[in-house]
């Protein structure tokens, strides 16, 4: 079993770059007294095989809702309104996760898809030991005997650096960091295609948060998986991340190479975002922040969501919303981002 | 901090405390047991006084009550006021008494004469009640918790149905409603109207008490009505409290969890949403205890079943202070050791209590 | 208090079932209110309660005159369920105010000194909590002198207060480290004005709850004593209905208004007070309703 | 303007309870921690450490909301607790907090306003209503707030940030002399965090308030600058200028702390992996972290 | 199903003897005892059959004929001097164990009464016995220490029952504190079968050695005594006749049984309770305006006999003008002219000009003062509310309402009503007037300031503190008057006068228990037109009821 384990890590890594999800147009609503909050409003996205897509962003313009979204795990009041995700499969024809019928989607899910969630202190069941939440897993998805998984669960969390004695603890015996490892090493257990961990550090001790974030690095450079990482601690994504998604209001404003975001980023808001974080070291000056207030997801602003805070805002940013478009100007060589500003568009006058 | 089952106590501690915070387990058992014991005595104290700062003097009303045979002219007299007062551990000042109560309680655990069955005393008649009300309140709480605890789960669990939703609101309706108020209208309807159930009494007389099919029967037929008061409020309310935790569980990450490792929904709901259901549930079964008594009084009473509460009513109006503080304090006692019992098993049985 | 109307009237458009629950209360309140006039009309300019079966015959069926009928010494039905319903109403509103204002007092004591305090008055309150209440009120309303509906009331009380004080002590201790309090105490508030203008506000929905408890705990505890005789006092109320059709065999002998119909008013009563709860319950627990806005 | 001066005495803060089983029953949250706050010159002075470390605790110390085990904090050279009643009027107007949690500071059953009309009325302000409210409005310019976005609102209607803000606006109302501000942009997003460590500094200098920031954040207490105080498991293990300190930390707990902080920039990352045990969390043993000599600042 | 087997009629029996065989009796509420110790608590239930079936007394006095019947006893006799008892037993009589009754278990039962004064009796004898002697074992006789023209009383059932008198080859050598009697060692026509605690029910099988077989032979082979179910429940069971006796039917109950075709009933309701319905007052001296005599007559003024007495009895009734039932045998204790002179009438206004009268004037809110204080009175009474007595009370409040008077009613349970009776803390009772048994001496020594003590203190005679020297002095007159007497009528007529000038004590109306039989098992019932016997089935003249049932030969 552990061989066919690895099997599947070579097989995935073979396939490393091309697309293995595609978000094409998701919506995400709430349902409140005061109208629908639209927190994921037409994200149109990809993630590529063997790579970890960092997503960024301001609290509340929608990440954990569009990557619960992606497991098809929203819970009322939420819903999906629309769009695709189109899932690639190592065999076999793309498939779109919304159309899943219940049965179909617990096949995908931890086979192909594994979840890692936000603030993962409470994901484990307290009533059962490690080892039995292990095996209900592995038991559901593979053909394994009981002893055989039994065998594989110390490996497991030797992977994520735990002593195999931690299988027969109860939850409430392992501290906050453990804990979080041992639902990585859970996240792991299947090899799955892709993993999304949304802010797997942010609860963490600082110490902490680094070893989990180096493990996360290895993990993919050793088992190949596919890793979407959520955090809005910029810092994580510039130690961690191949791309990086930034969203804001709901939508994504800006997808590039890690590098380019941090060296030269497009959009306003992504420029605001790296312009304010402080740094040890060297001399110290004032940045800048952004000023004016994250808008409500009720009632986004017409046309550029950031028009109220850009410092660049233009007449038409009001009126029309800008597509999630390639930039091509001041590549510095680096891969062509996507952003979605006026900046860049016709509408805005820079014509490219 | 981490606690860990397996790592050891390392640093070195000295006497009783440390050995004690090496034995949490111990420790937690000797902690709760002398806070029982205290509740207990704080209990019983306060009923003690409760019931003989009550105005009205019993022993005054109960020589007149005596002398009321007589036809023609009986005087007082001050011997046998002497002497009943010191029959009833009456003597003496409030002070007096209540030391000679603990001492009758606590050495003799003797509850002294029965003033509703002089010269029999209070355990007898006590004693004599307890099996009906034991068997009326055990077998109904029990099936009450185990059905709602099922139901509840259920609804829980399809909250979004049309019909869990009616029926937890029913449930909501249902659960406050006093028992005796459920008893009136169920002996309107099932006695009265139909005649399906007797209404009173707990078994058929005309049966002698044994363990013929037919006296059983008999007993089944006449504890119908009283079980089903109790029965209709206990299951609503629990089926509304376990419904309110699974949905709290439901909500908790641990099932997004299972559902994103993407388990089969019957595991999700027997390993992952049951098995932390239940548990807390038994802690809330000690606390209803106690509740539970108070309606049972009215209960038994309307349904003239010779159980405990028809006894105390009996009691409170002859005053018999004996039985009724027999009474109470059995209920006191009952109810909070049911708790200490739950208490030091539960977390045999739920790893996340831990002992502090 | 502008903030307190506002969500008043969200809560009143977001609930139907707040809605029928505060309607037929409402009913309830103006008919014990009215009662005077109503009863005046009921008995056409006579006093409807009046014992005289020369001029009103006793155990009359539903009729014209008497709509519900008459019971055993001739006196109307309806009027009685009037003036039965205005006694436990009042009962019941005295008792609730008697037993939040003790359970809030001791709520507050407890949770805001903490401590000893705490300790003493956390266990007395569990005391009584477990002392089986329904005994113990049987016994002091049979033995307690001078009855009057205000007695009563502080009988009812002695014995609901402690749940109050249970519930609302957690949330004072939940609220009492909130930094909005240490604010206050760094903005030189002392302990009454922390408690009134910091504390209490939070806490009105629950003192709210706790009262409409209290109150139909009590009025329920009182007809319970009453329908086994053992009501401590003969203020006419719909718990002394219910005992007579039971001691006076009303149904056999057909006047089932006296039995059905404090059975009714008193389900109505209940149901309109849980009904404002479960609305309450949704409004403001969102993990029991579907969608937002139910 | 006379000098004014908090100073921290050998202040031991110990926690009791079965939940400190594993300690022995007792747990020293602050371990015979002793420095100084002085009003002139006006600085920022950041407490830094670990979560648990005993940073809140301090400053809840400081403020007088918390007793301390032993040891004592004196205001000008007199302990808080036995201040008279006009000394401790002062004492109460010259430290003013600004808290952690921008969510929980405002009392939800009020409008905003009421934490400026209530310090007012308390600290004697204004006489009348009219100034109150024109201070009022100054405060909030001075925060960057209009107030027409902040006036007669509920706490709910305003964001993380805003809230922050307002809690700016009121120190500037009071113009305390010192600041405790315990982790006060720890729940705000970057943007918004810097706009409001800008009003800060800004206010140190232009007020002359002397802040104690508590954050664990290395990085925001360098952007603020001046002093630093590392403190870990209750005990101060290094203290001086935030240059000094954290670009050539001497004390390996604010080495360890250092090393831990992901860097932004994708060209800088980890080459080699952490060096620290990954077993247990309480690491970093304090075997060898012995408390520095009485820090003066 | 829950028919036992051995039942095979489609009713259900209610008892675990033959129905046919069975006399079924429904009582109210009462305690099951184990202790038949008539001398301590609880071994004097009298509605469980024990004074009806099975223990009986010397004399019988049959209210409604005015006779009394010789049983354990033949006859009595006094010496001239009124000093000296002598009782003639009669030879057959036996205990239920075989053993003859004789005067030496009567002479240990009053030593034993004598030796032990907190035994419940004993102070009927302390204060009056002498000496006693057994010349033969038919003979007792008692030497008194004061001339005493009623002590036989002691011996005769008037009112339910009278002395217990229990067997000295049981009791010897026993404590008579704890002895229980367990079954009872009686003399009469059935002992007890068994008890069943969880049902409240007593059997009584017949003794097929009882003394008096060849005379009285009671046909029913059961007597059940048990607590009845809700009114309701029980009219089910009188219908289906699993009962003969209903405990709680009032007569439109039985009228509504009848008028459904249910034939099977014999509605009694001819026999008058000898205890009129009254209002009683606290007559202390320090109860201001309470213990003057206008302020009774007042009171009385304000009771509408005529509406109450048509009103709030459990059938309609008669206003009651003396202190005691209008049995026949009562008539001579009457005087149409006294009576004419005090005539109790319904007087608002005369009872508000003797208020006025009296000092209590009313303010300008209507509300009367009493030396500057508003007048103000609480009514208690033993009964639940909705009952006559409650309503009784309840009227009376609502007239002294309107005269001015704030009063307040309320009930009192068991032990507290006693209590507050005893020690004399309560304005005015709602309740009866009991005491006229044999004569209306009885009645007055309840007057007697001999035995007045104040507010506070216990109260056994007197209870109500009436302090009045011309009938106390009259009422210590009759103590010593043989009521036999015809010379003593005179003193009787002046008594009676006292009586109505203090009005301590003011009757209301006439009552009387309709009684309710089932004729489907058992005939021979005491009808209206055929009141035999005393038709209430917790007195101890029952026993002559029973003993003149036939089995209605199903
Ligand atoms: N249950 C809900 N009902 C209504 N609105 C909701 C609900 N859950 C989330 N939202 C709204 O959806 C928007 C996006 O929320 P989401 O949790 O996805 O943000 P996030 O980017 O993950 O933020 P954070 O960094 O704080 O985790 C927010 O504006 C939030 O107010
Ligand atoms: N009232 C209290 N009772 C018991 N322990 C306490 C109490 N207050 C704080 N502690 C403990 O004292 C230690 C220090 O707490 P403190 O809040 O001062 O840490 P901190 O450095 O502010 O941490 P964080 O960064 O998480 O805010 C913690 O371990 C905490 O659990
Ligand atoms: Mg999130
Ligand atoms: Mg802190």
């Amino acid at each position: 079993m552990a061989n066919s384990l690895t099997q599947r890590t070579e097989e995935k890594q073979s396939a490393n770059g091309s697309s293995l999800l595609e978000i094409e147009d998701l919506k995400v609503y709430y349902d409140t007294i005061n109208g629908a909050a639209k927190a994921v409003d037409g994200v149109n996205l990809t993630v590529r095989r063997g790579e970890i897509l960092g997503i960024a962003g301001e609290s509340g313009c929608g990440k954990s809702t569009l990557t619960t979204a992606l497991l098809r795990l929203t819970q009322a009041p939420g819903y999906i309104a629309g769009g695709r995700i189109m899932f690639h499969r190592m065999d076999g024809d793309p498939i779109d996760l919304l159309k899943l019928s219940g049965e179909e989607l617990r096949k995908v899910r931890w086979r192909n898809l594994s979840y890692l969630p936000q603030g993962s202190m409470n994901t484990l069941n307290p009533v059962l030991r490690i080892k039995e939440q292990f095996l209900d897993v592995m038991l559901e998805h593979s053909d394994m005997s009981k002893r055989e998984a039994e065998k594989m669960i110390p490996n497991l969390l030797g992977q994520v650096n735990l002593e195999p004695y931690v299988a027969n603890m109860h939850p409430h015996e392992l501290s906050g960091g453990m804990k979080q490892r041992v639902t990585l090493a859970m996240a792991i257990a299947l090899n799955s295609d892709l993993m999304v961990a949304d802010e797997p550090t942010t609860a963490l001790d600082v110490h902490v948060q680094r070893v989990v974030i180096q493990m996360l690095a290895d993990l993919r450079d050793r088992l190949g998986m596919t890793m979407i990482v959520v955090t809005h601690d910029m810092a994580v994504h510039a130690e961690l991340a191949d791309r990086v998604a930034v969203m804001y209001a709901g939508d994504v404003v800006e997808v590039g190479d890690v590098r380019q975001i941090f060296k030269a980023p497009k959009h306003p808001y992504t420029q605001a975002l790296i312009n304010s974080i402080p740094r040890i070291g060297g001399e110290r000056v004032r940045l800048a922040g952004i000023t004016g207030n994250t808008p409500s997801p009720r009632n986004w602003p017409s046309g550029c969501r950031f028009h109220p805070r850009c410092p660049h805002a233009m007449p038409v940013c009001s009126e029309q919303a800008p597509a999630l478009l390639e930039v091509t100007k001041d590549l510095n060589g680096m891969q062509p981002p996507l952003a979605s500003c006026h900046l860049y568009t016709q509408a805005g006058g820079n014509d490219e | 901090m981490i606690h860990t089952a397996t790592g050891p106590v390392n640093k070195p501690l000295a006497g009783i405390r440390s050995w004690l915070l090496a034995h949490p387990l111990i420790a937690y058992a000797i902690r709760r047991f002398i806070a029982y014991l205290v509740t207990l005595w704080g209990a019983l104290t306060l009923t003690f006084f409760f019931f003989r700062l009550i105005p009205g003097n019993p022993i005054g009303a109960y020589v007149q009550a005596l002398q009321q045979k007589q036809i023609y002219n009986a005087g007082a007299s001050a011997d046998m006021v002497k002497y009943y007062k010191s029959v009833f551990g009456l003597d003496g000042n409030l002070f007096e008494q209540y030391i000679h109560y603990i001492q009758q309680l606590v050495i003799k655990h003797d509850l002294g004469p029965s003033i509703l069955s002089f010269p029999t005393s209070s355990e007898v008649l006590i004693m004599r009640s307890l099996p009906w009300t034991i068997g009326l309140l055990a077998l109904s709480t029990l099936f009450s918790w185990v059905l709602g605890l099922i139901l509840g789960a259920l609804i829980g669990w399809k909250r979004d149905k049309w019909g869990s939703e009616f029926a937890s609101n029913l449930c909501i309706a249902l659960s406050h409603i006093p028992y005796y108020f459920v008893a009136l209208i169920l002996v309107f309807l099932l006695a009265y109207k139909l005649n399906w159930f007797p209404s009173t009494a707990a078994y058929n007389p005309a049966w002698d008490p044994s363990w013929d099919p037919g006296f059983i029967m008999s007993v089944i037929n006449h504890g119908t009505l009283p079980a089903l008061s109790i029965m209709v409020i206990g299951v609503s309310s629990w089926m509304l409290s376990t419904r309110m935790l699974m949905v709290t569980i439901l909500g908790e990450d641990y099932l997004t969890f299972a559902e994103a490792k993407g388990l089969k929904p019957r595991k999700i709901l027997t390993r992952y949403a049951l098995r932390n259901c239940y548990l807390p549930q038994i802690t809330g079964l000690g606390i209803t205890l106690g509740s539970i008594f108070n309606g049972n009084v009215l209960v038994e009473q309307l349904f003239a079943y010779p159980g405990i509460g028809n006894l105390f009513v009996m009691a409170t109006q002859q005053l018999d202070y004996n039985t009724i503080q027999g009474i109470v304090s059995l209920a006191i006692f009952g109810v909070l050791t049911a708790n200490l019992i739950l208490d030091l098993f539960l977390p045999a049985l739920d790893p996340r209590i831990k002992y502090n | 208090m502008g903030r307190f109307l506002q969500a008043m009237h969200g809560l009143w458009k977001s609930s139907h079932k707040v809605q029928a629950g505060v309607i037929i209360i409402t009913f309830f309140i103006v008919v014990a209110l009215l009662s005077a006039p109503i009863t005046a009309l009921i008995g056409h300019g006579h006093d409807p309660l009046d014992i005289d079966v020369s001029i009103s015959p006793a155990w009359q069926s539903p009729n014209a005159q008497h709509w519900l009928g008459t019971d055993r010494v001739g006196r109307d039905i309806l009027a009685m369920t009037v003036i039965g319903l205005t006694a436990s109403l009042e009962v019941g509103v005295i008792a609730g105010l008697i037993s939040t204002v003790i359970g809030t007092i001791v709520a507050f004591v407890a949770g805001y000194k903490g401590g000893n305090i705490d300790n003493f008055l956390s266990s007395f309150t569990d005391m009584f909590l477990v002392v089986p209440s329904f005994p113990l009120l049987i016994t002091l309303s049979a033995y307690t002198a001078n009855v009057n509906l205000f007695t009563i009331a502080l009988i009812l009380a002695i014995f609901s207060w402690p749940f109050a004080a249970r519930t609302i002590r957690s949330q004072v201790l939940s609220l009492r480290s909130r930094p909005y309090v240490e604010l206050a105490k760094v903005t030189k508030f002392n302990d009454m004005e922390i408690i009134f203008t910091e504390l209490m506000p939070n806490l009105l929905p629950f003192i709210g709850v706790g009262f409409a408890n209290a109150a139909l705990g009590s009025v329920f505890a009182l007809v319970g004593l009453e329908v086994i005789g053992l009501g401590p006092s003969g203020t006419l109320d719909l718990g002394l209905m219910l005992n007579w059709s039971q001691q006076w065999g009303a149904l056999t002998l057909g006047a089932w208004p006296l039995f059905v119909a404090p059975v009714v008013v008193l389900g109505l009563l209940f149901l309109s007070v849980n009904m404002i709860n479960i609305g309450l319950e949704e409004v403001y627990n969102p993990r029991l309703r579907k969608t937002a806005g139910a | 303007m006379s000098e004014k001066n908090i100073a921290l005495n050998n202040v031991t803060q110990v926690f009791r309870g079965a939940a400190m089983r594993s300690m022995g029953g007792e747990f020293r949250a602050v371990d015979d921690v002793s420095f100084d706050l002085a009003s002139e010159p006006p600085q920022i002075v950041s407490l830094v450490g670990q979560s648990g470390s005993g940073k809140s605790t301090i400053a809840r110390i400081i403020l007088g909301l918390q007793k301390p085990s032993s040891g004592s904090v004196t205001y000008n050279g007199k302990d808080i607790y036995k201040l008279s009643r006009q000394e401790y009027d002062i004492y109460r107007k010259d430290v003013q907090p600004v808290f952690q949690d921008p969510y929980s500071i405002f009392n939800p059953f009020y409008r905003v306003d009421r934490i400026f009309w209530t310090a007012m009325s308390k600290f004697k302000l204004t006489p009348s209503k009219r100034e109150g409210l024109a201070k009022i409005e100054e405060s909030l310019h001075a925060v960057d707030l209009r107030p027409e976005d902040v006036l007669n609102r509920y706490p709910h209607q305003l964001s993380g940030g805003q809230r922050q803000r307002v809690m700016l606006a009121r120190v500037h109302l009071l113009r305390p002399k010192f600041i405790i501000a315990d982790e006060p942009v720890s729940m705000l997003d970057a943007a918004v965090r810097v706009l409001f460590l800008n009003i800060l500094t800004d206010f140190t200098e232009k007020y002359g308030m002397t802040t104690l920031f508590i954050t664990h954040d290395l990085s925001t207490a360098y952007y603020v600058g001046g002093k630093i105080i590392v403190i870990s498991r209750g005990k101060i293990v290094e203290s001086g200028d935030v240059e000094q300190v954290l670009v050539h930390p001497s004390h390996p707990y604010t080495q360890m702390l250092l090393s831990s902080i992901p860097v932004p920039d994708p060209d800088a990352r980890w080459t080699e992996k952490s060096a620290l045990p990954l077993e247990e969390e309480e690491t970093a043993e304090q075997a060898d972290l012995e408390a520095l000599p009485h820090p003066h600042i | 199903n829950d028919a036992p087997p051995s039942t095979q009629k489609q009713v259900a029996s209610l008892t675990p003897t033959p129905r046919a065989q069975t006399l079924v009796i429904n009582q109210a509420e009462f305690t099951t005892f184990d202790s038949a110790n008539p001398f301590i608590p609880n071994g004097q239930q009298y509605n469980a059959g024990l004074y009806q079936v099975c223990e009986e007394f010397l004399f019988y006095f049959n209210m409604v004929t005015g006779e009394i019947t010789p049983w354990l006893a033949k006859s009595w006799e006094y010496n001239s001097a009124h000093t000296q008892l002598t009782v003639h037993l009669n030879p057959k009589a036996k205990w239920n164990d075989g053993q003859p009754f004789t005067s030496k278990d009567i002479l240990f039962t009053i030593n034993m009464l004598l030796k032990n004064p907190q035994l419940s009796g004993a102070n009927s004898y302390i204060p009056f016995v002498k000496d006693m002697s057994a010349p033969d074992a038919q003979t007792v006789v008692f030497t008194l220490k004061d001339p005493n023209p009623r002590f036989h009383y002691n011996f005769v059932a008037g009112i339910v029952n009278s002395q217990d008198i229990v067997a000295e080859h049981i009791w010897s050598g026993k404590d008579p504190m704890t002895m229980k009697d367990n079954p009872p060692v009686r003399t009469g026509p059935y002992k007890l079968d068994r008890v069943i605690p969880a049902q409240k029910m007593f059997i009584w099988k017949k003794n097929p050695d009882y003394w008096n077989k060849d005379e009285f032979d009671p046909k029913p082979e059961y007597v059940v005594y048990r607590t009845g179910p809700t009114l309701d429940s029980e009219v089910e069971e009188f219908k289906r006749g699993q009962i003969d006796i209903p405990a709680n039917f009032d007569l439109n109950h039985a009228n509504a049984i009848k008028n459904g075709g249910y034939q099977n009933i014999v509605i009694e309701n001819q026999f008058r309770d000898p205890c009129p319905r009254g209002v009683l007052i606290n007559s202390d001296p320090s109860k201001g305006l309470l213990s003057d005599s206008r302020m009774h007559w007042a009171i009385s003024y304000l009771i509408d006999r005529k509406t109450l007495a048509a009103s709030t009895w459990l059938m309609p009734t008669v206003p009651a003008q003396y202190p005691w039932a209008d049995y026949p045998g009562n008539e001579k204790w009457s005087n149409k002219e006294i009576a004419d002179k005090y005539q109790l009438t319904y007087d608002p206004k005369k009872a508000a000009s003797l208020l006025d009268e009296m000092g209590a004037k009313a303010g300008s809110d209507g509300k009367r003062n009493y030396q500057g204080k508003p007048l103000q009175f609480e009514i208690i009474t033993p009964q639940k509310p909705g009952m006559p007595e409650y309503l009784n009370g309840q009227k009376l409040a609502d007239e002294l309402g309107k005269v001015g008077i704030t009063a307040t009613l309320r009930y009192y349970d068991g032990a507290a009503y006693d209590d507050k009776l005893n020690n004399g803390q309560f304005d005015i009772v709602s309740g009866w007037i009991c005491g006229n048994t044999f004569d209306p001496g009885q009645l007055y020594t309840n007057f007697e300031i001999r035995y007045y003590v104040p507010i506070g203190k216990n109260a056994f005679n007197n209870q109500y503190r009436v302090k009045d020297k011309a009938l106390s002095d009259l009422a210590v007159k009759l103590d010593n008057v043989d009521p036999n007497d015809p010379k003593a009528k005179a003193t009787f007529d002046q008594a009676l006068e006292a009586y109505y000038k203090a009005l301590p004590w003011i009757p209301v109306y006439q009552t009387t228990y309709p009684t309710f039989f089932n004729t489907s098992y058992w005939t021979g019932w005491p009808t209206n037109e055929n009141l035999y016997n005393i038709p209430s089935n917790w007195w101890g003249q029952f026993m002559f009821i029973i003993g003149k049932l036939q089995p209605a030969g199903k």
